[in-house]
């Protein structure tokens, strides 16, 4: 019964950040436009466009091998595993310690693996200078986050997902100058990983400092679909990451009932709105950075994640 | 059982001469690589058997050769056990894949010979129970696999290769000798259980691990040591490359823990302070150096130092909480180590076997001549591919494994009490994901210059498939790192009984634990379950595959590729390797290589080409090997006068050397 | 009276001696040679089923057997390759018959000479000995007669003179110190006496002595800063002589420094000869190593390695100490037999190569492997690699030492490592690489270069243990 | 033995040495050789007091040796021998002449303070002997290494072997000093042949380092 119950939670989980992944993407654009006092594409506009995308013909690049292929549905498996472990409405959730965070960021890093082999497959220049773009981000952002993860996982006693975020959530937590620094770089990563301004701008096609686009140039129908799901997915991903780790009130307890799931189901949209908006604001005020001037906004990140465990080790208490 | 496997060594080494009559005779190599073959395998069955049985007693025995008066010790306890089926299995990978591959080879008769000693030398180093027989086939390693660096004796690099590596090797066995020294304290006491009983004072041992980090050091190509590695690993047959990357290395990681954890008692706490300030910084610059590289076995060779520095990285977390006296969280870290030694062993192995089939099938190692080839290699191509991924250390293969429990050794680390070790730790862990992180760079470029994209020469071009054998050598190896990234509980339970004889203490027992998760330490809530997120990673994308097709298209066109619309036919135009790794080089290379990028315009009007020339220097070699070069060849010119002296002159050196003598007598 | 072997390894080449001098077809001459060569062996060898009685001119104890043997058996082998190697200079017409003649009766006389310094019961004697043991070998380093030869021969003649005297000077003073003693007459320099009375000798009288004799001896051991003659008497000599000088002259007179320093270990008053012996023994090892970098002569490269391992091994004994004493006589042992091995190789590579140059010398393994890998082999050997002899010793050498004299040992291992990368800088290229120079094939006789390398291997697996107590009883003797 | 013998065997031997610094003095090869049958003579005669005083017949063999041999035979030939090669004239130190005498007295010096600290257990002849000896010898070594010239080298090689002889015949009833000094002799005989055969006049001392590169194949 109770392990029914569970299966149900995590599918609920699984299927839900699907289903709300291109929800969020519109939910940005939508207000992106606004604050450029523009009408805007309609919200459910990613979702016509996959549809779009999924019922097109695809056309390979003459050379393009198996690899070329296999890699969107990796992609896309992947980021929906990842996606799917992190905890969005409740935190018992029935795989969870299945991976950790750590274990998490690895498999976002295969995804990215492939994506960048994806992009040299055809052998073109634009999925050249994408890929060594990308892997030279990767390179930055992901000890970032994985330093990151090191000062939460050090509070908290573990780098379990769920536990962390119950931890979080107890009361024992207060207000730490450590996870201040650790939120900040997560934000600053989160903002590189996504490929959102001013890293890179998810609304170019041909630009020379495009960096995601520039890898997916020669994908078109179903598995530009899915790449761009996986995008999509990743996003949220993101977004809960940081929902459950630094905001996870209201989030519902492991073998809460109907009621807390649906409270914590709520204020999971609520966060997500939240940080929707304050990207949308955030992308919207700045400008797109020149590409080498990214290692430094990701060294930024870097060095606080490092201060923030700095602190962390230095005094239990910080 | 030790008899069996000294047997089976002996069998190798008596290979050797017979290697030198075969090596004329067409068969030669089969039958060398074969029989090589066959010994390795059943010497990692022996070692596993042992291994797997803790309650067995350890065996040892003593044959009356080598000292006169000592005699040579062998034994095997769970340690040596271990790195007994480290270095058989890779053995016996590396013949079955010379099976095939050894049939390209020139001049065979420079190869067969030396190769079954190598093996039987690192046998013996891992076998070995006395100092003298230890020094001995340590250096008689050094000494095979030198000959075997030099096969390819008319390349003058090859020798420079060769006479770097020789030097350094015998470097590193005098100073090992020097710890011996110190440990037997100059009584003829040589064997390993005498050692043992002797405690040394905090100081002497300090020396003496100072002095192991040195010798074994060099031999596994911690920086600033490793300056050999990359010149002598590419240099060798590819399968031997294989060996000395994969294998021999972690001889020396054995010698190491030999040495401190096992020889040399309880740890002080600055011990591991050393190791942690070498590991990670070797970490980090193993793998910057390995992506600027365009030689495709060099870059493998250089991110062997880089897994070298997280191995000893490893075995520093273990010092500390060793010398701390929480040994559980010890035998976590040196699992940790451990694990990855054999994972190293099964995926730098692979990826060398895989360069070598790109040597064959191309004649290339220059990444920027290759391209294409998972069109014309497709096995070789996806056993590649596995390698990449999981020395990216990226899940679900084995590479992720053993990273992971490293970072839950880190994680587990604030409660250490000394002020340097909380500050070292964390920057080592930043270091550990910063060379994480540009492995899974390197890798990409590895694979996707070599065997994406549209072939760079004709050569590429034409490239063939390599044979059933070299083949089945790598799927094999490939395949068990999908199983060490899938079951990593196995694997880590099989450790258990080494952990707790180095650090007193192991891993909680994984089988036991549900749905073959990994658990680091019992306390912690952390686990990981490779076997899940496999399984999810395929149910998920099958999953969506079938609905695709079902419901949407599953239609296919070929066409031109876009590319911006401005498509071009020249395969020149593609990303090269170090276009590639250009980004990278902007960001670190200034700091690491003093990197600069010099370009000539020509002047408005001319229609000379502009050209950028990118000048990178090896600070490491500029800065520490070149001056010692340097004095010593100022040293030898000055002191050569003394060749050219007159006979009075030297007269006059001896009546000198007589009256100073009488001084110092009537002083 | 009746001959025992102790006569007897000195009648059979001094007899033979005469004889080749008469002798005149060089082929006959050779076979003769090497006869008798071999029956000192062999007379040698039967030294350890009968042990000889000591009189009071010879002498024969766990030392001096040692060195007999050795000294034989290189005799006899370097006998078997000179006869090889004379064929060839035959016939490029460098030596002619009537050379030959001499070249013979000088060989049988320096071994004469040897075998006398080694069982000389007596030190005048000895000294005799040694000195006519100079003299042979000077004539022979000079017997090409060309400019360099000469020069070569002349200047080992000096200095070896210069030695001599000192040496002569030391040995009368030991007389001198014996005498209160021992009474006026012979006994006072007869060893056997002297070591069972030293300690009642006058130690100021003996540390001089031991000064004179150290520099006296030495200069015929070759060390730094005595060895000036060692390299050009090598490179300019005949290589028999050459392998003849390093593997058997040099320990001649390490073997006297080790009488005496019997004797001054005996006495209780006199300073230990050690910190002098181990001086010299590192400024050798650092000084050779240096010198092996800008070699660009074969020969004389080896020579330099030479001086290099009789400082290790002077090293080794003036440390003392059971196991470094043990080291030393075994590194002097595994020494001789590798570098004349060496020299053997080296012979019929210059006779192939017609140089001595080194840089006109390359790729030996291609055009004659057998000999390109022999000498390989030999070097392998010789800068202390396992799982030859030499690296037994150095370990033991080493692993003693090091606690007892960290710095020491520390500028020890140091010399080691630089001769490891000189000799290692230079011979890659003559054995590997571009073929240089002609790529006729050797006549030679290997079995000589073979045997050495055989021995040297079997002792760095296995040491009979016949040996090993021989070794060890003479360790104690040193103290 | 008594006062006398004592003083006169003291006597000869201080005058061995006094012959040694005139040699040291000297820098005309034909004055040197003359000195050098001097400081033979008075070697003979102070080996042949030796013998009479040891009442050792033998030793009078090596006292007529050191009158015929070197006082006689070795400088006349020697003679002959720069005369043919027209060096007879020749002025040559490599060092100062002042700068030697120092450097010989301080020998002289330090050989006394060598042999001082020998107890007084042997007699005290034999210590004065030595004493004297070993500046004699030491005195000879550096003839030998302040000379360039071939001739006048073999002449300090020789005084040096005279203080040889000196000590031995001092060395109360030590046997073996004829061989010895015949054997040494014939050594001598060797150089002096050895310098006439090869026309030796500079090359002791020319073998510089072009003709050592062009000899030896060392060339850098």
């Amino acid at each position: 019964m109770m392990l029914i119950r569970d299966l149900i939670v995590q599918g609920a989980q699984m299927f839900l950040v699907l289903a709300l992944a291109p929800l969020l993407t519109g939910l940005v654009r939508k207000l992106k436009a606004y604050l450029l006092r523009r009408q805007g594409p309609p919200l459910l506009q990613p979702y016509r466009d996959l549809l779009r995308l999924l019922r097109k013909d695809v056309v390979l690049a003459v050379n393009a091998s198996w690899l070329f292929r296999v890699i969107p549905y990796v992609i896309f498996a992947v980021t929906w595993v990842a996606a799917a472990l992190v905890p969005t409405f409740g935190n018992g959730l029935l795989f969870s310690w299945s991976a950790d965070l750590i274990a998490i960021i690895a498999l976002l890093g295969s995804a990215r693996f492939a994506l960048a082999l994806a992009g040299m497959d055809v052998g073109t220049a634009f999925g050249g200078i994408g890929s060594s773009r990308e892997v030279m981000i990767a390179s930055l952002a992901e000890p970032a986050i994985l330093i990151t993860v090191f000062a939460v996982a050090m509070i908290a006693g573990s780098t379990q997902l769920s536990t962390v975020a119950e931890f979080m959530g107890s009361s024992a937590v207060g207000l730490r100058v450590s996870l201040g620094l650790a939120l900040f770089a997560l934000v600053i990563v989160a903002i590189a990983e996504n490929a959102r301004i001013p890293v890179d701008n998810p609304a170019t096609h041909l630009e020379l400092t495009m960096v995601h686009e520039a890898m997916v140039l020669e994908y078109s129908g179903r598995h530009l679909a899915l790449i761009d799901l996986s995008a999509e997915l990743k996003l949220l991903l993101y977004i809960s990451l940081i929902a459950c780790m630094f905001m996870p009130w209201g989030a519902a307890e492991a073998g809460a009932g109907l009621a807390a799931l649906l409270i914590g189901a709520v204020a999971y949209l609520m966060k997500l709105a939240l940080c929707a908006s304050l990207l949308a604001v955030f992308e919207t005020s700045i400008a797109k950075m020149r590409v080498f001037r990214i290692p430094e906004f990701l060294g930024v990140a870097l060095m606080l994640a490092l201060l923030a465990t700095l602190l962390r080790f230095v005094s239990g208490s910080l | 059982m030790i008899q069996a496997a000294l047997w089976a060594v002996a069998v190798l080494l008596a290979l050797a001469p017979v290697a030198i009559a075969l090596s004329q005779t067409a068969r030669g190599s089969l039958i060398v690589y074969g029989a090589s073959l066959v010994v390795s395998t059943g010497l990692c069955a022996i070692a596993l058997v042992i291994l797997l049985d803790p309650a067995r007693p350890v065996t040892a025995i003593v044959l009356p050769i080598g000292l006169p008066w000592l005699g040579a010790h062998f034994r095997i306890d769970a340690l040596s056990a271990f790195f007994l089926v480290v270095v058989n299995f890779g053995g016996a990978a590396a013949s079955l894949y010379a099976l095939g591959y050894g049939r390209h080879e020139t001049e065979p008769g420079r190869v067969l010979p030396f190769y079954p000693a190598y093996l039987a030398a690192m046998n013996i180093v891992v076998l070995a129970d006395d100092a003298f027989s230890f020094l001995v086939a340590w250096e008689f390693m050094s000494l095979t696999s030198w000959a075997l660096v030099v096969s390819n004796h008319r390349d003058p690099e090859n020798l420079r290769a060769g006479y770097v590596y020789l030097l350094m090797a015998g470097f590193g066995t005098l100073v090992l000798l020097l710890a011996f020294g110190v440990l037997t304290g100059g009584s003829g006491a040589y064997d390993f259980a005498a050692i043992r009983a002797a405690h040394e004072t905090p100081a002497v041992a300090g020396v003496v691990l100072l002095l192991a980090l040195l010798g074994a050091g060099s031999k596994a190509g911690l920086v600033p040591l490793h300056v050999w590695l990359p010149l002598a690993h590419p240099a060798a047959p590819s399968h031997v490359s294989g060996l000395m990357s994969g294998v021999m290395t972690k001889v020396a990681v054995y010698g190491f823990v030999r040495i401190v954890f096992d020889l040399l008692g309880a740890p002080e706490w600055w011990w591991s302070m050393v190791l942690l300030a070498i590991g990670g910084p070797t970490a980090a610059l193993g793998v910057l150096y390995a992506l600027m590289q365009r030689d495709l076995k060099r870059v493998l060779a250089y991110s062997t130092i880089e897994n070298i520095g997280i191995i000893f990285t490893g075995l520093g977390l273990a010092l500390a909480f060793k010398a701390e006296g929480s040994d559980v969280i010890a035998a976590l870290a040196f699992t940790a180590a451990l694990l990855h030694v054999l994972n190293h062993a099964l995926f730098k192995s692979l990826l060398f076997f895989g360069a070598g089939a790109v040597l064959t099938a191309t004649g290339e190692r220059d990444m920027e001549k290759l391209g294409g080839l998972i069109h014309r290699m497709p096995q070789t191509a996806v056993v590649m591919l596995v390698g990449c991924i999981a020395i990216s250390a990226l899940p679900p293969f084995n590479g992720f494994v053993s990273e992971w429990l490293t970072f839950q050794a880190i994680l587990l680390s604030p409660h250490l009490p000394s002020w340097g070790l909380k500050l070292i730790i964390p920057a080592v862990g930043g270091l550990l994901a910063l060379a994480a992180a540009l492995a899974a760079a390197c890798f990409v470029k590895v694979f996707g210059i070599g065997f994406l994209g549209r072939p760079r020469t004709a050569e590429a071009a034409q490239a063939k498939e390599v044979d059933g054998f070299s083949l089945a050598a790598m799927m094999l190896l490939a395949a068990l790192c999908l199983i060490g990234g899938v079951l990593p509980g196995l694997f880590i339970d099989a450790l258990a009984p080494v952990a707790n004889a180095m650090v007193g203490n192991s891993m909680p027992h994984q089988s036991s634990v549900p749905w073959f998760t990994i658990v680091p330490i019992a306390e912690s809530r952390s686990s990981y379950d490779g076997l899940l997120v496999f399984a999810f990673m395929l149910l998920s994308g099958s999953i969506a595959s079938v609905a695709i097709h079902r419901l949407a298209s599953d239609r296919v066109r070929r066409a031109p590729a876009w590319d911006c619309g401005f498509p071009d036919d020249s395969p020149a135009i593609q990303y090269t390797a170090s276009s590639f790794s250009q980004p990278i080089r902007r960001v670190f290379g200034t700091l690491v290589f003093g990197a600069r990028e010099v370009g000539e315009m020509p002047p408005p009007g001319s229609a000379a080409t502009a050209r950028l020339t990118v000048v990178m220097h090896d600070l490491i070699w500029e800065g520490f090997y070149a001056p010692i070069a340097k004095v010593v060849g100022f040293a030898t010119l000055r002191i050569n006068v003394l060749q050219f002296l007159t006979i009075r002159r030297y007269l006059t050196l001896v009546f000198v050397a007589l009256v100073l003598l009488l001084v110092v007598l009537s002083l | 009276m009746t001959i025992d072997a102790l006569t007897a390894i000195l009648l059979i080449p001094a007899v033979s001696a005469a004889v080749l001098a008469l002798l005149p077809g060089y082929r006959l001459a050779a076979r003769l040679n090497v006869t008798a060569a071999l029956l000192t062996f062999l007379t040698a060898l039967s030294m350890f089923v009968v042990e000889p009685v000591s009189g009071q001119y010879l002498l024969v104890d766990d030392l001096n057997k040692v060195f007999i043997v050795l000294t034989t058996f290189i005799g006899f082998t370097a006998g078997v390759f000179s006869a090889s190697y004379i064929e060839h200079e035959i016939a490029i017409g460098r030596l002619t018959p009537a050379f030959l003649r001499f070249y013979h009766a000088m060989y049988q006389a320096l071994m004469f000479s040897m075998n006398l310094a080694l069982v000389a019961n007596n030190i005048g004697l000895m000294w005799v000995a040694v000195e006519v043991a100079t003299l042979t070998t000077v004539l022979m380093v000079g017997i090409y007669r060309t400019h360099e030869a000469l020069e070569a021969a002349w200047k080992y003649f000096i200095l070896g003179s210069v030695g001599i005297a000192l040496a002569l000077f030391g040995t009368i003073l030991v007389y001198m110190a014996a005498r209160p003693v021992i009474g006026e007459g012979t006994d006072a320099m007869v060893w056997t006496v002297l070591v069972s009375r030293a300690a009642a000798f006058d130690p100021a009288l003996l540390n001089v002595a031991f000064v004179f004799l150290l520099l006296g001896y030495g200069t015929k051991v070759g060390l730094a800063p005595l060895h000036a003659w060692l390299p050009d008497a090598h490179a300019e000599g005949p290589t028999p002589i050459s392998a003849v000088l390093s593997g058997l002259l040099l320990n001649v007179a390490l073997y006297a420094l080790l009488r005496f320093k019997m004797l001054l270990a005996v006495n209780p008053g006199s300073i230990a000869p050690g910190p002098l012996m181990v001086t010299m023994g590192l400024i050798s090892v650092i000084f050779a190593s240096l010198m092996l970098y800008r070699r660009r002569d074969i020969k004389r490269m080896f020579a330099y390695s030479s001086i290099e391992h009789m400082g290790i091994i002077v090293f080794a004994f003036g440390m003392g100490g059971p196991l470094a004493n043990f080291a030393g006589l075994l590194h002097m042992t595994m020494h001789s037999l590798t570098k004349s091995a060496i020299f053997f190789a080296v012979g019929h590579i210059a006779q192939v190569k017609g140089t001595q140059k080194i840089a006109d010398i390359g790729g030996l393994t291609v055009t004659n492997p057998v000999l390109g890998w022999g000498l390989m082999l030999g070097v392998v050997a010789i800068v202390g690699l396992p799982p030859l002899g030499i690296f037994m010793s150095e370990f033991l050498v080493v692993s003693s030492t090091f606690t007892r004299a960290p710095v020491l040992t520390t500028i020890l291992v140091f010399g080691l490592l630089i001769a490891l990368g000189g000799l290692l800088l230079r011979i890659g290229g003559v054995v590997f690489g571009e073929v240089r120079g002609p790529t006729a094939s050797a006549e030679a006789s290997y079995v000589p270069m073979f045997t050495h390398l055989a021995l040297v291997l079997l002792a760095g697996i296995y040491l009979p243990p016949v040996l090993v107590l021989g070794f060890q009883n003479v360790a104690r003797l040193l103290g | 033995m008594h006062g006398l013998e004592f003083d006169i065997a003291h006597m000869l031997a201080g005058s061995l040495v006094l012959a040694s610094f005139m040699m040291l003095y000297q820098d005309r090869l034909y004055a040197l050789l003359n000195v050098y049958a001097l400081h033979a003579t008075v070697l003979a005669l102070s080996v042949a007091w030796q013998a009479f005083v040891q009442h050792a017949p033998h030793l009078y063999v090596t006292a007529a040796i050191a009158l015929i041999f070197k006082a006689i035979i070795i400088p006349v030939s020697l003679h002959r021998i720069i005369v043919r090669l027209g060096i007879h004239r020749e002025i040559e130190t490599a060092v100062g002449v002042g700068l030697t005498m120092i450097a010989g007295i301080g020998l002289v010096a330090l050989s006394m303070v060598v042999m001082l600290r020998v107890t007084p257990g042997a007699d005290a002849l034999a210590r004065e002997d030595l004493a004297f000896a070993l500046s004699v010898v030491l005195l000879g070594l550096l003839i030998m290494v302040t000379r360039r010239n071939a001739v006048s080298q073999v002449v300090g090689f020789m005084s040096l072997e005279n203080g040889l002889v000196l000590a031995a015949t001092g060395a109360k009833g030590m046997p073996l000093v004829v061989e010895i000094s015949v054997a040494f002799s014939v050594l001598i005989a060797f150089i002096v042949i050895g310098i006439f055969l090869f026309r030796i006049r500079e090359r002791f001392d020319s073998v510089d380092i072009q003709a050592l590169d062009r000899f030896r194949g060392e060339r850098r």
